[in-house]
């Protein structure tokens, strides 16, 4: 597997993509995003997993985005997404609920390989009414047991930020193991790094144990401070300040006309 | 001088450690919750042998297998206590995080659901906290239902909201309805009533919101504010001022 | 949580108890069993994750165990497990056997908290006519599609035996994180570690990634070398002749007191 | 001179690189399969793009999920070739890893049925091997079925046996039936017959097994003796003799 530039990272996502994203803080792909806008993307339906922020808002002000299934929508302290309200209210956005642990059961379902999975909980909550795909039945080891069954999901392209990846398509994403799930349960898996790693990830003990193989990854490009406005595990902290400048200049057009201008279309990462 | 968030603090941390409800040997709290992670800190450094799991921080995530890890083990069983609130809340103590309006908030859009759906049904105790005590975020009943305060029968689920901590006062829930438990200083029965859009059991008189003591604020102030700094920052200036704890 | 001696660990674990144990070369909890042959533990059930080794024949010859869950029981190069075969032929052990993504599926549905979890493939073997817990039903998001359903298992105690423990019961794996969905499946987990770790294995981003939490966690001995004769990780490997000796001392019972005396009552570890 | 074990190394070899098959871009060879594992090597040394994932390998474990992931993997559809064998293996392509006699070995027990259950319904092809060749080993009906070789129509599987390597033969596999492709030097179609339990189909004329050529045979003492030396000592030393590639 050989690394490719950001920009053709981002041209192998086609139009009207089902594409899985991490949000704020759990490795998103932010400089990906910011790439998607410049190479045009539409028609994107998300997956918020489980919930999304700042890149999912970004996407949707841009135009890219058809459909969003997520748990959330929250970006930063004050948690406003000024382009996913706007984009909702205007009817040009189609929203699909969820709650977390759904999100993660649905990927966990197609990970294994198997058609559905049981979830405990949920009984009871609107979301169940609003999602024809999601089924309640009788637990068939026990009489008079509702319990939710969910149907497996399976990405077409799962798309996040790692720490490093080596020559192998090997990518080291810490403690943050939900990133595995993502790609396990994804067709394809699209990932930006910080950096190259030399030698190969599974030949370290401590190293391997945060690492995704390679096997599911299907190409890797270099993105220093790929995370950004986010923060990375340990490598660098989320910059609230910019976060807060986002929520300001999003909740006019005008003013995510001059972000996107100033930080993504003429920015080279 | 008691800051009202200070208040809600301690009443929360009193709930908490109410001898009556099940044990809290592990309790988790969400993302943007300062005052119930204050109150959590606030048991434990007061000497109550508790795990606390804080969602979002920075430093010392307590999840090694990722964001899926607090819902296996709240699926477990192994978290005893979690918070919750709601754009709207009812008398059922439904919870509504979803919008108003139509399906999915053509009115006003709330966030989204999180885990709610799952951790209200599957965490024997859920303490409800809304700062915002009004009339239009304590409904009749709630637009549409993120998680479910009740269940019907059969349903599985391992404990209700234990109380509704609000900037106005404190409700008891018995599983059913809410009873007012005491009222915050300022507050009356009668004011309380008049900015609930629910109905719920009070007594004939009404309790007072205990102060913190002494003890409680000097380690609110102390080693709880140290605590807290790191991960709301903006919370403890508020609250707290600008020096550091 | 404080460490304690390995005889104390051995103590915890009741006559009877559902124990749950990874095989050879999966961290396997070789000392911890031989302080349980010396605890003179009884009826035990024991379940292989997924399959079963030295450990298990061991236990099986020393009386300890009552039955046997497992995908299969193979110890060394030659596969030979002589204490198992004995004690089956003798009708003294209770052998219910499974096929190891079952098991990992019965665990990871406890983990998950849910009732049971389907998986793919199995139809047409005669495991499932012998394993009354387990049942097909038609898949609910499809018709004419048959599936297995598993039910939940959470195992009484696991134990293996891991890398090193902090002060917090943190304990370090490494990449193996099927000892993870052991631990999460299971209501107690004693873990016995070659050495303590200085300071928080949650405090650095590298270790932490291998890290099972001590939320799981019950207590904790050292053991040092306490895999062996199975390996462990990077830091030791397999002792090959040790376990053809077993396995030839094994065949018979004056053979199998002998390893006993000479590896297991009268030591010390 | 070639030795059999390098004969049956590059029939192996000679069936994963089948034409006709589904592509194998994605290997497993599962624990104590030294002549499966030599033929994945000498195809991918031979030039061949695969990936292989060797379970119980010491160093370079190719899975950072644990001993769960080979089986997700294949739940995914991520791998293309696998290889099972069977203390019995009937007709149908059944495998019985679990014993004959009464449930569950009464007679003599196997080890097991390891992951054959699963993984023979969820993998496109799976190549079986299994070197003794007897009426004891191939016989008409297993006694239990670990593994089914075939499926009722309806059942989801991705695929059946593709062929079995013995120490006599070769068999295709239509998904039914096994068919006679080649005998190894010094065996004849009656030779096989009536070592076979099971009955097959067979050509008029049976087709000798190749030996292995000098290109693949240099690769084989070479670069692949070199791969296996640490995962197989014991192998390698009887194969390929006790000097180091």
């Amino acid at each position: 597997m050989a690394f490719v530039a950001l920009a053709d990272l981002a041209a192998r996502v086609p139009d009207g993509a089902l594409l899985a994203i991490p949000p704020d803080n759990s490795l998103t792909p932010a400089a990906f995003a910011r790439a998607l806008v410049r190479r045009g993307v539409r028609g994107l339906r998300l997956l918020g997993v489980p919930v999304s922020g700042y890149v999912c808002d970004l996407l949707i002000g841009a135009g890219c985005v058809a459909s969003l299934q997520t748990s959330a929508v929250s970006i930063g302290e004050t948690g406003l997404a000024p382009r996913f309200a706007r984009a909702l209210a205007a009817g040009t956005l189609q929203v699909t609920d969820a709650t977390c642990p759904a999100i993660h059961t649905m990927l966990q379902a197609a990970e294994k390989g198997v058609p559905f999975m049981p979830l405990r909980g949920v009984l009871g909550s609107d979301l169940i009414a609003h999602r024809p795909d999601w089924k309640v039945v009788e637990n068939p080891f026990a009489s008079g047991d509702p319990i939710l069954l969910l149907p497996a999901l399976s990405p077409e392209v799962a798309a996040f930020h790692a720490v490093c990846a080596d020559d192998e398509g090997n990518v080291y994403v810490g403690r943050r193991r939900e990133l595995a799930t993502i790609a396990h349960a994804s067709q394809r898996t699209l990932v930006t790094v910080e950096r190259h790693f030399p030698g190969s990830l599974l030949d370290d003990e401590r190293m391997a144990a945060g690492t995704i193989s390679g096997v599911y990854i299907e190409a890797v490009a270099r993105a220093p401070r790929g995370a950004w406005p986010s923060g990375l595990l340990d490598e660098y902290e989320a910059d609230a300040a910019h976060l807060t400048e986002y929520s300001k200049l999003a909740r006019s057009d005008t003013g995510f006309a001059d972000y996107l201008a100033r930080y993504v279309t003429d920015a080279v990462a | 001088m008691i800051q009202p968030e200070e208040r809600l603090i301690a009443a929360i941390a009193r709930l908490i450690l109410d001898p009556a409800a099940p044990p809290a040997r592990h309790i988790a709290v969400g993302a943007a919750s300062a005052i119930p992670a204050a109150a959590c800190w606030l048991v434990k450094l007061g000497g109550l042998d508790v795990r606390l799991s804080l969602l979002h921080l920075q430093r010392k995530n307590p999840f090694t297998e990722g964001t899926r890890e607090l819902f296996d083990l709240a699926g477990q069983g192994r978290i005893d206590l979690f918070f919750l609130g709601g754009g709207q809340i009812d008398g059922q103590a439904n919870l509504n995080l979803i919008g108003t309006g139509d399906w999915p908030g053509t009115g006003a859009r709330f966030p989204g659901s999180f885990g709610s759906a799952f951790m209200y049904l599957t965490v024997p105790r859920t303490i409800l906290f809304r700062e915002e005590h009004s009339r239009r975020v304590l409904v009749p009943k709630v637009d549409h239902i993120s998680a479910a305060g009740v269940s019907a029968p059969g349903v599985v689920r391992r404990g209700t909201a234990q109380a509704l901590v609000t900037g106005r006062c404190v409700f008891g829930f018995d599983g059913a309805r809410f009873r007012l438990a005491s009222v915050h200083p300022g507050e009356t029965a009668d004011s309380v009533r008049a900015e609930t859009g629910f109905d719920y059991d009070a007594p004939a008189e009404a309790a007072q919101t205990p102060d913190p003591s002494p003890a409680q604020l000097a380690l609110l102030r102390g080693p709880v504010h140290a605590r807290m700094a790191a991960t709301y920052p903006a919370f403890c200036r508020r609250v707290w001022g600008e020096n550091a704890a």
